[in-house]
């Protein structure tokens, strides 16, 4: 019964939007205990629905017929629900959480309406049906989190950081319409052209009709087309080149960023990707046999942006900045498992990437909340300014230490005890290896393992460098109050033990697709056995990680000032994040787009068209004939005569030479 | 229940001529409203009995006029004309509200905003040509005093050159009506203006050239209205001088007429002018050339409203585009577009308007951080702003989205260059907000005040209306998909496009 | 005579009224060329009259005569009336009005 | 012969005289009457005239008068324009003690005006000419105070007599070509003997015709005296120079030279291009940059000219229609607008006995405020001489440009195009110095409080602007005339 209210999921927070932004001010608690009401219930549907259909293999689906062709839906299938659950679960976490964090901001009802705005806009993006709602809620996700990272507008870099957010995804989302429209040009030429129909009920930008589309589809039009969605993932989840506006980010409240930034708006490219998986698998395979083009670029994006990302998390001192880093490298994760494992297990590298999705929602947003749990106690970002915080806040210590232990992915291989990013990340790993093994190409593999060196190495300089050793500035710090710890130990329970419901979960998420379309996905290869040392290198890595840390940072077994000085380019190139910001913001931005085109185009504009042609050329030379020409009229009397007889001259020459006559 | 039409445009005439007599501001103001309220109560009747399935005129009424010209007074509705009636009668009401505080010459000034709103129905609703060509004359007289007597600084100048730029446009649009008339005159021996009729008699002639010729001219005529680049240099001027309520009839209702223009006469003779193939290249890049431009000279503004002024340049290049582009729904979606920018450039030049009267100044440099004292203008401006941007779930995603998707079947490069603009079109938008409302407060403001109520609320009920027909496009876009389609079945009758 | 003779005379006339008109600065020398004018006209049609053997040139050249007379009357009335608030009717003093 | 035809002229000649010897007997102080009587006489005429129908045909003495629709349509438009003039001076000469003779000299002039349009003689023609000439040479000078109206006087008599010379001179070459002053007989000879038709002396007398046709419709270069004497008489003058003597200059052109030019089959069409081209952008060009009224439509009337010859560009039908509708809106449009100038003149002087050049643009900022209804009116004229519909200037425009552009597209002629397209432009460019004193009206603040217009000023200008507007709104009867005044051309 409860998959008949699915479209409450979405309304709740709606409404709790609407009543929380117009009379929040009256509400208790800034309006907070709506939206946590309306999100709960949202829980507890996705949850009451999960519980339906995961006995019976069942998929939900609704839609309604919206405009030209288009329609609005539900579709809750296995890698929806899974999503719902978490996004609604941690939202719910984090909404509780800032009831604490937020308490001393005038603007809470602002906050709490713009969150669960998120929330709704987030859970459509999840349970949409179509790819045009899909789209439409993608924005309004963007959206918020436009509003929320510009929560506190009055600071400049809060205002500067919300643009840059929202035109740095709104590239991405640029191609990603560009490809709704590719992909809407070819479903109605084949629906023309071959004889394709949309089955009765159905409507062509469903994702149900695009999977069943994609045989008759040109090839290199499918890889166009993917390609474009992958653009707007790329946007989305802050991979490279377009991930210099998630650090920014930060510049918003810190549980707007465990939300937003790090476990469910982030990941909605990957959802993307696993979502028209079907189609990204279907691409041909030109530029390396055997793997479709869009997963190998999909792959090689990601493996690089998980490393490329990290080596920028190890020298960040701004404590949510390292998280926002690992951020994006987890992100690259996850793309790096649709692309790898999308090549050698096919659809099932769908349940992987999403495994690890969502154990790095629940120890991500645990990091953050703890991270945020500090700075409210510290009252600063900067880690160099903390220092032995552990003896005063027990709680948020142990429990960043496990997220920190969850990021790193350390567990005991082969007997399967471990974190929950042990088994999903090793996963991911492992079926690196396999991708190279296979394919012969080693090289997102080499990404992957650096990548988790580097993880682990950062996240425990983070971790010592903020709760051990004596504290570096003489600020009262205290543990935070139960309303914000209680959801930390919550998390830090899923970040612990959520890695054992993995394989479940695999058998679960591998049905997703047959259950929509109907097709049985091909059975894969079995998987090659590997050798003990492939099986425990990540958790090798992540060890040696912790250990540099632990000598570096706690033990300062060897002093790091040589290296860390602003002499070291390889140092200075890392603390200046690649001079992205420079290259992106200032030359491209301001300089190109802003003084060169723009000023140009202004310049033909007034000057040139109007300033040179309708005033000067047309204006003014008429004023000046007129001026002239009235000077003719001398008021002497003969003068006019003479013009008379003149005129009468001239014209009988005229005709006279017209006609010469007698 | 005939003559609604007419009723419809006389209310608002008598209006206006009652609100001059008038002596003190409240009355004039209160008949204003009054006359618009009930000319906007009647075009909700005929909008609530207009049949959205059929493509033929409905509500159609016809006087005798000038017979020896065969001139009639004909008015009529079909998916075309009706939304932007309704449109027309949706805005000038707000626009009274809007400016419900005007003390300068009320009585003349409400009246004249009554006659924007007679001429603009009348271009919308009239049938003959003749008719058509003397609203569409009568609409630049008052909009004429708005800039200059109620306008800016260099008010005489832009007032001026809005006049003759557009004069003379009209001009070149009746030599072509002359011909198009000379034309079916010739052929049936009998005199007659009646547009429909002049319109299918235009594949008759012989000369491709003289068909290219009037084709020309009348586009000409419609695309300076529009405006379309590179004859849109009245726009910012006119825009920077006017009073806002002036620059919302301009901009929402003025600018309408050009593309309603593209819809009524170009797109029915353009499948059989001389060279189809070229000309609706040149629309196209028109189009595309607009949207492109118009963005990045709002990107080059300092003044807020004239940066709106150029963005209302570059959306009505999607007009251009989608009329160009031939497909049924990219056609829709042009006349969908036009709708939904009526709506939102009223937010964002009412917005420039409160800013000015409570700031004292429209340069983005001097504003800054205006969000603390000025949080409700704050909310409407974003979402103004936002759904300008083509934000999904406003008014003008829908149409831009119709638009940009199914001109790609024929125009795929052109859609490619608009998708292009799209990030700046976002850029400007956002880096305006941040410079002029977010940041911290520039204290050499002075204290500033919020929007006083009337201004709220006729910006909010925009706001909603855009929401509105943003998740629930259908009551306008089904009566124009119907009519585009009507349209095209001549251009795919005569193969210009397969 | 031949009627062209007759043309000749009429054409120096009229070329002589007009150089006066063109040269002349008092208002009194002008007038007596716009005569001159006239008369060159008059004897034209004159002269045809007789050449086409009908009368009416010469009841043209009658009228014409008639007009011309009112017409010096009035010339001479106005530059009298000009000469009292003006003591002259030199016509290159005579622009207030211009431009 | 039915006199009834004549009577109009007939009435006004002898009401003439009556107002010369009533002026004799009257005290000054009760001769304000006489501008009544004229007007009731003025009055009557024009009901003698509609009462005879338009479309009458008749001729007079020896065929030497005519009466047609064309002539019909002039006579009313002298008459309507006299008779706006007349109540207007009722006012302008109010206590003036030569009031007798202005209104003979005016109501004189109507009559050779009259007599013109009823040519169709050549000797008929002149004498009209001269008549209505020499009652306006008085009239112009008729303030013998004021230099600037003495030398208004002066300037038009000089130029005047000069091309009535010319004109003489012309009639004489055609007499002795043709052997008759009859024109139907002219056109009869001309088309008979095409090898004398073409020969250059024709051509000659032609261009004299010209010349002398030109000076009244003050086409370039024929239009010097123009600005001049429009600005230095009184403006109630002006207003009949403008709106009445103009158009004996255009029916004398349609009558006579349209049909000789037809008949003689010489192709002149370019020549009257370039001058109607140049007349208009003369005027448009030099108006923009007057600040006196007057002179600015002075001006503005020029290249009314200007698109009113364009009917002899192109002579078919309907050109000359719309060169007949354009005259009739202009004598109008004109002519009210002269009043307005008059009315404000009698503004300015109500504050300052001894105000110099009082129609200067200054003098109308406010006006809106000052004298509304005349503000107004002198809105809707200027609108309507800029062409801006509904008005008798659109009307007598969209006529005229539209015939022109159907033979440019009959003839497939591209210059002819371009000629409709300068014309099109200038009257845009016109807009330009119309809306400045629309501007000064309505958005400059007034200098002065408000004054009681006059009544007979406001019927004068109401008559005018109801005409205008009238014409607008409901122009069928008003094509339908003059579609059979140029039938009567049988072009």
């Amino acid at each position: 019964m409860f998959s008949d209210y699915a479209a409450l999921i979405v309304l709740l927070p709606v409404i709790a939007f609407v009543l929380t932004l117009f009379l929040g001010k009256k509400l208790y608690s800034g309006g907070a205990l709506l939206p946590i009401a309306a999100i709960a219930g949202s829980f507890i549907i996705s949850f009451g629905t999960f519980l339906e259909i995961y006995p019976k293999d069942g998929i939900v689906q609704q839609s309604w017929p919206w405009f030209a062709g288009m329609n609005i839906g539900i579709l809750i299938d296995p890698l929806a629900v899974v999503m719902l659950m978490m996004v609604s679960f941690v939202s719910l976490l984090i909404h509780i959480y800032a009831v604490g964090y937020m308490s001393h901001d005038h603007a809470k009802p602002r906050y709490f309406a713009e969150t669960s705005l998120f929330t709704a806009a987030m859970l459509s993006v999840v349970l949409s049906d179509n790819i045009l709602q899909f789209f439409i809620s993608w924005e309004l996700v963007g959206l918020c989190s436009f509003l929320l990272i510009g929560f506190w507008y009055h600071k400049p870099s809060a205002a500067a950081a919300a643009k840059k957010a929202f035109l740095v995804t709104r590239v991405g989302d640029v191609l990603f319409l560009t490809g709704i429209v590719l992909l809407y040009v070819n479903m109605s030429e084949i629906i023309a052209g071959r004889g394709f129909t949309v089955p009765e009920g159905n409507f062509i930008l469903q994702f149900k009709t695009m999977f069943e589309a994609i045989p008759l589809i040109n090839p290199t039009q499918l890889t166009y087309i993917t390609l474009l969605f992958f653009g707007g993932a790329i946007g989305k989840s802050g991979q490279f080149p377009l991930h210099g506006w998630l650090p920014d980010a930060m510049e918003g409240p810190t549980t707007v960023s465990a939300l937003i930034h790090a476990a469910t708006m982030v990941t909605a490219g990957v959802y993307l990707v696993a979502r028209t998986f079907p189609m990204f698998a279907a691409t041909p395979s030109t530029l390396s046999a055997g793997v479709p083009d869009s997963l190998l670029i999909v792959a090689y994006v990601g493996g690089f942006t998980a490393l490329f990302a990290a080596t920028m998390g190890l020298v960040m001192n701004d404590i949510k900045r390292v998280l926002a880093y690992s951020t994006v490298s987890q992100l690259g994760y996850m793309m790096l498992a649709l692309g790898t494992a999308g090549a050698v297990v096919g659809a099932q590298a769908v349940g992987i990437s999403m495994f690890h999705l969502i154990s790095h929602a629940f120890f991500k947003a645990l990091l953050f909340l703890c991270a945020g749990s500090v700075i409210h106690a510290v009252g600063t970002n900067d880690i160099r300014e903390m220092g032995g915080l552990f003896g005063k806040m027990k709680i948020t210590g142990t429990t960043m230490f496990i997220a920190a232990l969850a990021l790193a992915g350390i567990g005991i291989p082969f007997i399967n005890i471990g974190t929950a990013g042990f088994f999903s990340k090793d996963m991911i790993i492992e079926k690196a290896f396999e991708y190279g093994e296979l394919k012969g190409d080693f090289i997102p593999y080499a990404f992957a393992i650096i990548a988790a060196l580097l993880t682990s190495i950062y996240i425990f300089r983070l971790w010592f460098m903020a709760f051990t050793g004596k504290p570096r500035s003489e600020r009262h710090s205290h543990e935070s109050p139960g309303v914000m710890t209680r959801p930390l130990m919550i998390l830090a329970l899923f970040a612990l033990f959520f890695g054992f419901a993995h394989l479940g979960f695999y058998d679960y998420l591998n049905k997703n697709f047959e259950l929509m379309t109907g097709e049985k996905a091909a059975p894969e290869g079995e998987s090659l056995q590997m050798s003990p040392i492939i099986v425990l290198l990540p958790v090798i890595v992540g060890v040696l990680g912790f250990l540099i840390s632990y000598a570096i940072y706690h033990k300062k077994m060897l002093d790091m000032s040589k290296l860390v000085s602003s002499e070291n380019p390889l140092y200075k190139l890392l603390l200046n994040r690649y001079y992205e910001p420079k290259i992106g913001a200032d030359i491209i931005g301001v300089k190109l787009t802003h003084d060169v085109v723009a000023q140009s185009g202004e310049f033909v504009d007034r000057k040139i068209i109007d300033g040179l042609v309708i005033d000067n050329i047309i204006g003014n030379t008429l004023f000046k004939l007129g001026e002239f020409v009235r000077k003719l009229q001398t008021g002497v009397v003969q003068n006019y005569a003479s013009v008379i007889l003149l005129g009468l001259g001239l014209l009988i020459i005229l005709l006279r030479i017209k006609f010469g006559g007698t | 229940m005939a003559a609604l039409i007419s009723l419809m445009i006389a209310i608002p005439l008598i209006g206006a001529i009652i609100t001059f007599l008038t002596r003190t501001r409240e009355q004039a103001r209160f008949i204003a409203l009054l006359a618009s309220g009930i000319s906007l109560v009647i075009s909700l009747i005929i909008f609530s009995r207009f049949d959205s399935s059929i493509s033929t005129i409905q509500f159609g009424e016809s006087y005798p006029w000038i017979a020896s010209l065969g001139v009639s007074l004909k008015f009529g509705l079909d998916g075309i004309g009706m939304p932007l009636v309704l449109l027309s009668n949706i805005v000038i009401p707000l626009t009274v509200i809007f400016a419900w505080g005007e003390t300068k010459e009320a009585n003349r000034f409400y009246g004249l905003i009554l006659l924007e709103l007679v001429g603009v129905l009348g271009v919308f609703t009239s049938l003959d040509f003749f008719v058509f060509y003397i609203f569409w004359e009568i609409v630049l007289i008052p909009m004429y005093f708005l800039i200059n007597i109620w306008g800016g600084p260099r008010k005489d100048y832009a007032a001026i050159k809005f006049f003759i730029y557009t004069h003379v446009a009209s001009l070149v649009m009746l030599l072509a009506i002359f011909s198009l008339y000379f034309n079916a005159w010739t052929i049936s021996g009998t005199p007659s203006f009646d547009m429909f009729y002049l319109l299918k008699n235009y594949s008759v002639i012989e000369s491709p050239l003289l068909k290219d010729a009037i084709f020309l001219a009348l586009l000409f005529g419609f695309i300076v209205k529009m405006p379309a680049v590179p004859f849109h240099t009245w726009l910012p001027d006119a825009h920077v001088e006017a009073p806002t309520a002036g620059s919302v009839i301009l901009a929402a209702l003025l600018l309408k007429m050009g593309g309603y223009g593209l819809f009524r006469v170009i797109l029915p003779l353009l499948p059989y002018s001389g060279s189809p193939a070229k000309l609706i290249t040149l629309m196209a890049i028109i189009g595309v050339l607009s949207i492109l431009y118009g963005t990045f000279l709002a990107l080059a503004q300092r003044d807020l409203k004239k940066m709106v002024a150029y963005s209302s340049i570059s959306h009505m290049g999607y007009v251009t585009l989608g009329a160009a582009a031939l497909v049924p729904l990219s056609v829709s979606g042009a006349m969908y577009q036009q709708f939904s920018h009526g709506l939102i450039t009223c937010v964002l030049f009412m917005s420039c308007g409160v800013i000015q009267h409570s700031a004292g100044t429209r340069i983005i440099g001097d504003l800054g951080g205006i969000a603390k004292h000025m949080p409700k203008l704050t909310f409407l401006m974003l979402a103004g702003f936002l759904a300008s941007l083509g934000l999904p779930g406003m008014s003008g995603f829908i149409a831009e989205f119709l638009v940009l998707v199914n001109s790609y079947f024929t125009l795929p490069t052109f859609v490619i260059l608009a998708l292009f603009g799209i990030v700046f079109t976002a850029g400007y938008h956002l880096w305006a907000m941040q410079r002029a409302v977010f940041g911290t407060y520039n204290e050499k403001l002075g204290h500033i005040h919020d929007g006083a109520n009337y201004e709220i609320a006729s910006m909010g009920i925009l706001i909603l209306l855009i929401i509105f027909f943003g998740l629930n496009p259908n009551p306008v876009l089904n009566m124009m998909t119907t009519n585009a389609e009507q349209l095209l079945k001549f251009v795919v009758l005569r193969g210009v496009i397969t | 005579m031949s009627l062209y003779t007759y043309l000749l005379i009429s054409a120096i006339i009229f070329a002589i009224g007009a150089y006066g008109i063109i040269t002349q600065r008092s208002g009194i020398k002008i007038l007596m060329c716009i005569e001159l004018l006239l008369n060159s006209a008059n004897l034209n049609l004159v002269a045809f009259s007789s050449f086409n053997g009908n009368a009416t040139g010469q009841v043209f050249a009658i009228f014409s005569i008639a007009i011309a007379a009112a017409e010096a009357a009035i010339g001479f009335a106005i530059l009298v009336a000009l000469f009292r608030v003006r003591d002259t009717i030199n016509l290159d003093d005579i622009n207030i009005l211009r431009w | 012969m039915n006199y009834n035809l004549l009577a109009p002229e007939i009435i006004l000649t002898l009401l003439a005289l009556v107002v010369i010897i009533l002026g004799l007997l009257m005290r000054d102080v009760s001769k304000n009457m006489l501008g009544y009587v004229s007007a009731a006489g003025l009055l009557a005429s024009i009901i003698y005239v509609l009462g005879n129908g338009m479309n009458t045909v008749g001729s007079f003495f020896y065929n030497s008068l005519t009466v047609d629709p064309l002539s019909q349509v002039f006579k009313l438009i002298f008459l309507i324009v006299s008779l706006i003039v007349v109540i207007a001076s009722i006012e302008y000469f109010r206590d003036n003690r030569n009031q007798d003779e202005y209104y003979a000299l005016l109501l004189l002039a109507t009559v050779g005006m009259m007599v013109v349009a009823s040519a169709n003689d050549l000797v008929a023609l002149f004498v009209g000419f001269e008549l209505a000439s020499m009652s306006t040479y008085v009239l112009a000078g008729f303030e013998k105070k004021n230099p600037s109206s003495l030398e208004a006087a002066l300037k038009y008599f000089i130029i005047g007599s000069l091309s009535s010379a010319l004109m003489l001179f012309g009639m004489s070459l055609v007499y002795g070509i043709t052997g008759s002053t009859n024109i139907p007989a002219i056109i009869e000879f001309f088309k008979s003997n095409p090898m004398i038709a073409t020969s250059s002396l024709d051509v000659v007398a032609m261009i004299f015709l010209v010349a002398g046709f030109g000076f009244k419709m003050a086409l370039v270069p024929f239009h010097m005296w123009a600005p001049d004497t429009y600005e230095g008489s009184p403006s109630v003058v002006s207003s009949l120079l403008a709106a009445g003597s103009k158009k004996m200059g255009f029916v004398a052109a349609f009558r006579v030279l349209v049909l000789a030019l037809v008949a003689i089959r010489i192709d002149i069409q370019m020549t009257f291009a370039i001058l109607a081209i140049i007349t208009m952008t003369y005027g448009n060009v030099v108006a923009i940059s007057q600040r006196s009224i007057k002179r600015m439509l002075a001006y503005s009337s020029i290249a009314q000219a200007g698109y009113i010859s364009l009917a002899f560009v192109v002579m078919t039908q309907m050109s000359i229609a719309g060169g007949v509708l354009l005259a009739l809106g202009h004598a109008l449009m004109k002519g009210g607008a002269f009043i307005a100038v008059a009315l404000v003149g009698y503004m300015v002087l109500s504050d300052n006995r001894n105000a110099k050049n009082i129609d200067d643009l200054g003098n109308f900022a406010g006006l809106g405020k000052r004298a509304p209804i005349t503000a107004f009116s002198l809105f809707v004229f200027f609108l309507a001489l800029a062409g801006i519909p509904p008005s008798a200037g659109f009307v007598g425009k969209f006529v005229l440009f539209y015939s022109i552009t159907i033979e440019a597209i009959n003839q497939a002629s591209s210059w002819l195009l371009i000629v409709v397209i300068i014309a099109i432009l200038n009257s845009a460019l016109s807009i330009y110095y119309y809306a400045r004193v629309i501007k000064y009206m309505y958005v400059l603040p007034p200098n002065g409080e408000k004054i009681k217009e006059p009544a007979p000023y406001v019927v004068a200008i109401l008559l005018a602007v109801i005409g205008t507007i009238g014409i607008g709104l409901y122009p069928e009867p008003f094509i339908q005339m003059a579609m059979n005044a140029a039938k009567v051309l049988g072009v």
